[in-house]
């Protein structure tokens, strides 16, 4: 546009999106230089490179275990609060019906309560009802806290959706189950997926929760706490940039198998 | 033609709520008609023609297809495909994906459906754009592919909301041709709700007038056009100068109406019948006004008024007047006829019409 | 590699500890896990109160081994969460006298508890600002060049005990209100001296950084690991005295290992186990077993002379027979939530 | 079409309201009962009494952290917007669609580091003798105090909150109508002028929600407060383990968390109602 | 009228990358004018009026405003206020705000502002909304206050992007009566973009009709209707028939064209010079056509043609056929003239005009 494009004025917002960049970033590079340095206590100046934490790490048992155990818990929970998530925003864009607003809010309360307090109430049902100190503690209470998450996500999908579509398959003769596979399914898909990763994510990071329902069966994050709060060991830059590498990975292969979900190859 | 309706709705009517939406509606479809559904923003046609498709339900009465009463049937279990104004084509469907929905719903086996979508596409001539993406096709293209993916399960009925009106005047056009040309090969009723008089005029056998969820008046487009039922419908066609007056003198042959002009004369119809004093309200339509010099004698109606503006369009031109009293008049007339006038604006003329030309609106 | 370790874990018996981190480490428990084929599923807490919370909403029987610091073995024992433990089964014998019958750990003639390490609080300091003579009073939490930079492990019980001691009560943790109203007021006069509020990480961290000059409320669990990782800093028990604190094991109410579990508490209260738990990687401390230091003191000379426990000349145990150490516990004239208080007040001022 | 419940529609419907039912409610009602326990010996026991409400809110201090974290999240809700606000707008307005994609992408990738990593680092370069004040230093300044304070509390806070603010400011302003930018500039409303009086205006619902995000998770947040403020002074969410520390009352707690879902309840839906209040009669 | 141009586009080009969207613009506008651009989608329309506005810079060339280079003057130094096809209405703020805003950045006094507003409000029939906010108002309601928003500062010129393409049939005409009003009671200059012949037709002084970039023909609607430069303008106005041939023999007053039907009489132009045995196009207008049954002794020139379908619009109706060569016509007549033949879809007719109605193609 005419007399819009100062360059001074655009360079500067430039150099600004860099130093938000540079603030986001630098904890988590600094995180992974000092998974590489030899100190234990990191300060300037840097000691000598050193893989001993990933050695520390890749010989524990117990991180092991607290890997395969975030796993099946992210795998359970990115699915569980992807489809409960799904029914929940699929609801809220048909139906009207009494009492939304109170489903509504049951949905998406979860955010709002402090973790700390979010444990012990989780585990105070959850011990009652013979349901914890194990995974499926953690499945369920991540499933509770990452539920509105998929559900906003798949929500804000179906907005974009024209309203006419649904019932076009309909007129054509699909049923609403047919429907709900062949349209509403297929259309929301890049939402699905971000709501599964999105999910995984949050119960990837979960530390408070996780620490009171999962009994003896912890996942990374709580043993990453155990490491910072009992030992300030680098070995959680360790276990940290190795989670954000593998991280990174799933969202750099799910970018690519959903690279423009709209077309398909001709 | 009316003998064997393929709809029939019987006193049906649609509330949501306490609001009315649609109000007794109690009509017939003839197997094979081009049915033209009309009315302003809000006056129910989109609401009529789901019931129809089956995406809403009557509050009372019944609708019957092919004499088979269908309320409570859901929509995938008619057979009432619907043409959307927003198209509601599958954006992760190809095009040929897309016209066989319909097909793959019904367990078509995949050949047949195949070859069955390739043939309309073909007929609507869009199948080299078969493994398109929706996204890579022109506005007209995809209105043929919606045609495509509602015609090919050859149902006896389709409906259609509005599918022109997203398009631009070319295309509209272009397209109007198509979807006649389609509906009398095929011998397929159309139901077809148009906010657009010269869509529903162009096209339609029959046109329905509805206002605020009531039907104004069905009948064929020169019917509406000539002899419209109410100060509605002849507003509504937008070319009639609408007055109001008593009846002074009704006589076999000439009323006389007095109006806040003048009084004027016109052909004593046959079907109404008023007494000396009743008010009356007629119409005149603008392409049987005529326009004339202050001071040209003349012996049928007339009354002076101002010039306001003109507008040009084609073969004819519509020119806007004003009375003394602020009545707005409108005489549209070829231009060859205009030139013997000076229709500047702010030039005062004579609008003159004939006896014959008055229609009294029965419906007042 | 990991993949064997687990594999093996699946036929050996599973022995659940819950306790402070390091308790369950290799270093610690190896030995004993290859000698009685078990393998310890530890859950580390991050404070006592959580521990407790954690416990009380768990089925019984979760948690085999419980370690805790003394105070919360009454807490424990209170609310049913630990089994009776046969005195006979345990070589209190070999233990200093001061800690065969500790205080909270038996009730009514019935132990509950065994005293398996224990440590000096006292103030902790950065030696290339403060000196030693500097550190050899509370006062210097006053002093100008802790402005800002005093550190306080976030719990009422160390740092409030130690200001009791400033303040010259006999005994820290038994006020009469007058006593109890100087402590808070002698407290909340150093309020702006203070540079943060710190868990266990967070202490091990600021005095490392230099963030932190001088920390109340810790001791040498926590300066011992950092001199030995090369950090200038030091323990002093200051004149007026230090305060203990103590870690017991515990058997949890209805686990199903209990004669294993009896297994391991014999084991680390042994000498062997002693001497091992004294150099605990996570973080070292004194131990009550009086053979385990002879144990020490020939395995590892140096460690026993850095923690002051060589048999013979004046160590570690004389300090508490001096009378300058006072076992850290829960106050005795007003209630817990009466100093819990007082400390967010603190806090929050 | 009807919309009695059917098999369908309760196929949907339904497993979320029982798994929040069967998962939340019931905790969520735990906690409200637990709120009126009493704690005897250490241990918490089933009562009616409002002891807990009443001990909470009779104490200044709690008050006291209460409005400093009102404060505290506020501040962080505000100023992480407005420094997010000039990345978002040049992000939106300013970048290709390539770019822009990208920039979208690397924003999510803080997404999956933990947040626990990332203060503990942080740790490292706002320390008095950490790499920040090594690098100041080296242009003769500082050193600075940036650890243990507010200042701390509040970048942690930003750690947490800035890329999900510039997240949704961006996805908010990529629906400003751009037609209502260039009518402004044709109206004669120069550069800086049209984004307080048209950018700002129409994105203002997204600005408000992304604010809200950052005050949610500002609010509720212990982690920052404990490792970079230092605990120093407390926020409310350090309150609540500071109050299990008098010997399992818990129930003391409930009261603060309840206040404290209470206190965000009440702000989300202002800021929603603000955020689509419109124009005009 | 051209002797003062207020807005001189001095070969103007305007490339997006390597594609040229305007091609070498060449004209002026004189103060007063209502000009109207005209063409098909992505012709360069808006492009040219968003580089007079200084939304766009021009590539090459100059643009003149009052005489004065203004290239390079950003958008709010410019004093060429624009109605967006979008309105572009601030949804955030009321009615009266809305028409406020450009004083407002004018500096205009919060007194005078308020007036001057309520002063464009009254005068375009919106006063009473000034509080409402913009989604409380109907098409035609908005419209009106995006004209008003433009008018409020009385510039001396006022562009205007399809500002009635998104509302219906009936409201569009009341606008356009609205406008052509308003441009000449004010004596503004209009440059109005536009898809629609009838808009374009009805209210513009002059129309410039653009195809892919390049400007086809300028001139009155009258001289483009009856006599379009070329096929693109006489298929763009959509009611010609245009036929290719070669020219047999240029007499003085008659030419005579062999086409692929038979050959045609033309009355000989006096503006175009061509040789015997030479490429020739004509048009032959839709309404100058006409219809008679198969046998009809005709002098004129005829030619036989199969009915395809018709359309009814208001007074007049235009008839689709087909030649057995396959090329389609078009004929538009009143109804009470076509009551004399028989227009049912299959019939075979005789079409046939006059030498004096085939207007050749000067630019073919
Ligand atoms: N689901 C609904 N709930 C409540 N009111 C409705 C619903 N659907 C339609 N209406 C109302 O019923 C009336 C008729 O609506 P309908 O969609 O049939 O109008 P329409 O004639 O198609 O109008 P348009 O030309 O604007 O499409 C309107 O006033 C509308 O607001
Ligand atoms: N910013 C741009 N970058 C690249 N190409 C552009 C840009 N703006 C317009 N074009 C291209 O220039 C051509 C002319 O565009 P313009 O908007 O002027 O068309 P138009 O005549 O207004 O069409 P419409 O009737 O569809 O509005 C189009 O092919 C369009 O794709
Ligand atoms: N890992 C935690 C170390 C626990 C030390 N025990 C008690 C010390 C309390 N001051
Ligand atoms: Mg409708
Ligand atoms: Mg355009």
């Amino acid at each position: 546009m005419t007399g819009n494009r100062n360059p001074l004025i655009n360079g500067l917002l430039k150099l600004h999106i860099t130093l938000c960049l540079i603030f986001i970033f630098t904890p988590i590079a600094g995180s992974f230089v000092f998974s590489l340095n030899s100190d234990r206590f990191p300060s300037l100046p840097l000691g000598s490179f050193s893989t001993e934490w990933y050695r520390l790490i890749w010989e524990d048992p117990l991180v092991w275990a607290g890997f395969f155990n975030t796993l099946l818990v992210g795998a359970c929970v990115a699915a569980i609060a992807t489809l409960l998530g799904f029914g929940g925003a699929y609801t809220d864009f048909r139906y009207k019906f009494f009492g939304k607003p109170v489903y509504l809010a049951l949905a998406l309360l979860p955010p709002t309560i402090p973790v700390v307090i979010m444990g012990l109430a989780m585990l105070a049902f959850l011990s009652r009802v013979s349901l914890s100190g194990n995974v499926i503690s953690v499945i369920i209470a991540h499933g509770v806290m990452c539920s509105p998450f998929a559900m906003a996500i798949i929500r804000l999908r179906l907005s974009q959706m024209d309203p006419d579509l649904e019932a076009a398959a309909w007129n054509l003769g699909g049923n609403e189950w047919v429907t709900m596979r062949h349209v509403i399914i297929p259309f929301t898909k890049p939402a699905i997926y971000a709501a599964l990763f999105i999910t995984m994510a949050v119960s990837f990071d979960e530390f408070a929760v996780a620490w009171f329902v999962s009994g003896l069966n912890e996942t990374l994050p709580v043993k990453v706490l155990g490491f910072l709060q009992g030992q300030v060991s680098p070995r959680i830059n360790a276990i940290g940039s190795l989670a954000f590498v593998s991280s990174i990975s799933f969202i750099v292969i799910a970018q690519i198998l959903m690279r423009n979900p709209e077309s398909k190859p001709s | 033609m009316l003998d064997t309706p393929i709809v029939h709705f019987d006193n049906v009517v649609k509330k949501f709520g306490s609001f009315t939406a649609v109000e007794k509606a109690d009509f017939q479809i003839a197997r094979g008609e081009f049915l033209a559904i009309m009315g302003s923003s809000g006056c129910g046609k989109t609401t009529t023609l789901r019931m129809l498709a089956g995406l809403e339900d009557p509050t009372e009465g019944n609708i019957l297809l092919d004499g088979k009463k269908i309320n409570g049937k859901p929509t995938w279990e008619r057979d009432t495909p619907m043409v959307w104004q927003s198209l509601a084509l599958f954006p992760f469907l190809t095009v040929q994906e897309n016209v066989e929905f319909s097909l793959k719903m019904r367990k078509v086996p995949k050949g047949e459906r195949r070859e069955r979508a390739r043939k309309w596409l073909d007929r609507l001539g869009i199948l080299e754009f078969a493994d398109r993406n929706i996204s890579q096709l022109s506005g007209g293209q995809r209105q043929r592919v919606a045609l495509a993916r509602s015609l090919v399960t050859e149902p006896k009925i389709l409906l259609l909301d509005e599918p022109l009106s997203a398009l631009d005047a070319h295309l509209k056009v272009r397209m109007q041709s198509v979807l006649s040309g389609l509906q009398k090969d095929l011998g397929i009723t159309f139901v077809y709700v148009t906010h657009s008089m010269s869509e529903a005029f162009s096209m339609a056998d029959r046109v329905v007038i509805m206002s605020r969820g009531k039907i104004e008046q069905i009948g064929t487009p020169e019917e509406i056009y000539r002899e419209p039922r109410n100060r509605f419908v002849a507003g509504f066609l937008g070319s009639s100068n609408v007055f109001d007056g008593r009846l002074k003198s009704s006589g076999n042959e000439v009323w006389q109406i007095e109006t806040e002009h003048s009084s004027f004369n016109l052909k004593a119809p046959s079907e109404v019948q008023k007494t000396d004093g009743s008010p009356v309200a007629f119409a005149v339509s603008s392409e049987n006004m005529s326009l004339a010099t202050i001071g040209t004698p003349w012996a049928g109606n007339s009354i002076e008024a101002t010039v306001v503006g003109g507008e040009f369009a084609g073969a004819s031109a519509t020119v806007f007047l004003e009375t003394d009293q602020g009545q707005e008049l409108k005489v549209q007339k070829g231009h060859d006829e205009l030139k013997t006038v000076d229709i500047r604006a702010g030039q005062k003329l004579l609008v003159h019409w004939l006896p014959e030309h008055c229609h009294v609106l029965p419906g007042e | 590699t990991p993949f064997l370790s687990i594999r093996a874990a699946a036929e050996t018996v599973n022995l659940s500890m819950l306790a402070w981190y390091g308790h369950a480490e290799p270093d610690v428990v190896g030995e004993f896990e290859e000698l009685h084929n078990v393998k310890f599923i530890p859950k580390y807490y991050t404070g006592g109160d959580n521990m407790l919370g954690l416990i009380a909403q768990s089925p019984p029987g979760t948690y085999d081994v419980i370690l805790s610091d003394a105070e919360y073995v009454q807490q424990l024992n209170a609310a049913g969460y630990i089994e009776e433990l046969d005195p006979n089964d345990y070589a209190f014998d070999d233990f200093f006298p001061e800690f065969q019958r500790f205080p909270g750990h038996w009730k009514d003639g019935k132990l509950y508890s065994v005293i398996t390490r224990f440590g000096f609080l006292g103030i902790s300091y950065n030696a290339e600002v403060l000196s030693e003579s500097d550190a050899a009073s509370y006062n210097i939490f006053g002093d100008s060049r802790l402005t800002g930079k005093l550190g306080h492990f976030d719990w009422h019980l160390p740092n409030l005990g130690q200001i009791s001691l400033l303040n010259g009560n006999p005994d820290p943790f038994d006020l009469s209100d007058e006593a109890w109203q100087q402590v808070q007021d002698s407290t909340m006069a150093l309020r702006g001296q203070v540079g943060g509020f710190f868990d266990y990480g967070g202490t091990f961290s600021s005095l490392k950084n230099g963030q932190m000059t001088a920390f109340a409320g810790i001791g040498d669990w926590i300066t011992g690991v950092l001199e030995k990782n090369g950090a200038n800093v030091r323990t002093a028990i200051p004149e007026e005295g230090g305060l203990q604190w103590t870690e017991s094991f515990s058997i949890g109410k209805g686990s199903r290992n209990q004669e294993m579990a009896r297994k391991w508490i014999q084991y680390i209260t042994s000498p062997e186990g002693q001497a091992k738990s004294a150099d605990m990687a996570a973080y070292p401390a004194l131990i009550p077993n009086k053979k385990g230091w002879v144990q020490l003191n020939d395995a590892n000379p140096a460690e026993a002379k850095r923690q002051n426990m060589v048999l013979g000349s004046r160590n570690a145990i004389d300090l508490i027979r001096e009378g300058r150490i006072k076992y850290r516990q829960l106050p005795v004239q007003q209630s817990l939530e009466d100093w819990n208080d007082f400390w967010s007040d603190y806090k929050g001022a | 079409m009807n919309t009695r419940p059917s098999l369908f529609s309760l196929t949907f419907s339904l497993p979320l309201l029982i798994w929040q039912l069967a998962f939340f409610l019931f905790p969520l009602a735990f906690l409200v009962a637990l709120s009126f326990w009493t704690v005897r010996n250490f241990q918490m026991q089933p009562d009616f009494d409002t002891v807990n409400w009443v001990k909470i809110y009779s104490r200044s201090v709690f008050w006291d952290a209460y409005f400093r974290t009102l404060l505290l999240a506020s501040a962080s809700a505000v100023l992480i917007s407005l420094t997010a606000f000039p990345a978002s707008y040049a992000i939106s307005f300013k970048l290709g669609e390539n770019a822009k994609r990208w920039m979208i992408f690397v924003l999510i990738i803080p997404f999956f580091t933990s947040y626990l990593v990332r203060v503990y680092s942080l740790q490292v370069f706002l320390s008095d003798a950490g790499i920040l004040n090594a690098f100041l230093g080296y242009l003769g300044l500082g050193p600075y105090s940036m650890l243990n304070n507010s200042f701390g509390t509040l970048t942690g806070y930003a750690t947490l909150c800035l890329p999900l603010v510039i997240l949704l400011q961006v996805f908010s302003l990529n629906f400003v109508n751009r037609d209502l930018v260039e009518a402004a500039h044709n109206m004669r409303c120069g550069r800086l002028r049209t984004v307080l009086e048209v950018i700002i205006p129409s994105a203002k619902a997204g600005l408000v929600i992304a604010g809200l995000f950052a005050f949610i998770l500002s609010f509720g947040d212990f982690v920052s407060p404990l490792y970079l403020g230092g605990g120093n002074p407390p926020t409310l969410s350090i309150m609540i383990t500071d109050i299990t520390k008098s010997g399992q009352q818990w129930p003391r707690a409930a009261v603060v968390a309840l206040t404290m879902i209470a206190t965000l309840l009440t702000v989300a839906f202002a800021a929603i109602k603000f955020a689509y209040r419109e124009a005009g009669k």
